[in-house]
């Protein structure tokens, strides 16, 4: 829509505690070079600095949705997604 | 059909029946499960619950839940409503309906519903407790398993 | 404690819920069946359901029946409703309400309680239909069998 | 409460087409000497008349409670007793 597609961002959504130590509810990235998965967004956010280290530590505990999805480590991420990260859902 | 609905608002149980019973006799039996707010945790008083959810997400998960349930079972029609917000103990944080012209269709189909809403959908679940402390409701294994034993 | 009524009178299934967890905030969920007289057997348009009880055994029964759920699941209470007379397609028969700390209890004690009630408690059914006929509704072995899967 | 206990009448109760077919919803009968079962009590209604023999003719789908309890053929019936005959129950 706006520009050749590797410079859409990719918007990020952070949920419950994750959203609590991260500190914000969501912001837009523009996605690094050589960031193609979720895995490796996860890795990226990671050394973004202590806050995100910190939220980011316990991978095992955050799930994540690609595109309103439920996805996996490998679900590959491109510019435009919506990727959200957030624990294990409490609801019902 | 379902009727899927996030809302601040607290459900009206018998409107929710009527509406999606109204204007047809092929009913047999309404399942209904209305999950309430309990006022301990763990042996701890709590004074409230706050419900996050993930606007989008929420409403498309509760769906493919719904569908699914249509899928297995050979029901009318099913209601799934599910607040969010800041609740206190006593009110009500869920309702599912499951209507068919067979009780147990109705009923399973209910219990489906109500576990994979726990398991399925994003919602999270914090608690206040007496003493002034907040604490995210952590996931229970055995929601997960309740909701892996429909396969 | 559990309540207990035969009645003519149509019910109020949020009046009902009302009264069950009225006061309470121990209760993680209320499962709940709600029968209702379906417009067609096999087949035959049905204009109205009339159903007959034993009074006194009737009241007796369910009362059997609510104390073995509350002895086999946690119960903080149960409501059984069972209307009689004349009922037209639609309209609600009978009322099962189970609560609980937990949502599984509640459920499988509300699946226990109907296929029970079906079996054992003395309620006699007849359809009338559209052509003017009447006939007593046979019992049906997967009644028989349903009440059977909880030994 | 009124005479000797052999002199108290049984109550009969009938109902939904067993009801029908009898012709009455109750009725209090002198339990006849020698009748001690309810399959003993059956047979006497049976050589009642017509309309019993028609009402009772398929046992098998008869069913029965003495003093509002479920019961079978074998179970004991004396005077005081309430004895009601019904088909299988439809409620529910």
């Amino acid at each position: 829509m706006s520009g050749p597609a590797a410079a859409r961002p990719v918007r990020i959504l952070y949920f419950a505690w994750l959203r609590e130590r991260v500190g914000t509810a969501e912001e837009d990235v523009a996605l690094p070079p050589g960031i193609a998965t979720v895995a490796e967004l996860i890795a990226w956010l990671q050394a973004r600095g202590p806050g995100f280290a910190a939220a980011f530590s316990a991978t095992k505990t955050i799930r994540c949705a690609v595109n309103q999805s439920f996805s996996g480590p490998e679900t590959a991420v491109a510019p435009g997604d919506e990727v959200a990260f957030f624990p294990p859902v409490t609801g019902g | 059909m379902a009727t899927i609905r996030v809302q601040a608002e607290p459900f009206d149980v018998a409107a929710e029946i009527a509406a999606l019973t109204a204007g047809r006799a092929d009913i047999g039996g309404v399942g209904c499960f209305v999950g309430t707010v309990r006022d301990t945790a763990a042996g701890r008083a709590i004074t409230a619950m706050t419900l996050e959810h993930y606007p989008g997400m929420t409403e498309r998960a509760m769906a493919d839940i719904a569908a699914e349930a249509e899928r297995r079972w050979e029901l009318l029609g099913c209601t799934l409503v599910h607040r969010v917000g800041r609740l206190l103990p006593g009110e009500g944080i869920v309702l599912v309906l499951a209507s068919s012209a067979h009780r147990a269709a109705a009923l399973e189909a209910t219990a489906f519903l109500i576990d994979w809403l726990k398991t399925g959908a994003p919602f999270w679940k914090k608690e206040a407790f007496a003493d002034g402390a907040e604490a995210w409701v952590a996931a229970r294994a055995e929601d997960a398993a309740a909701a892996g034993r429909w396969g």
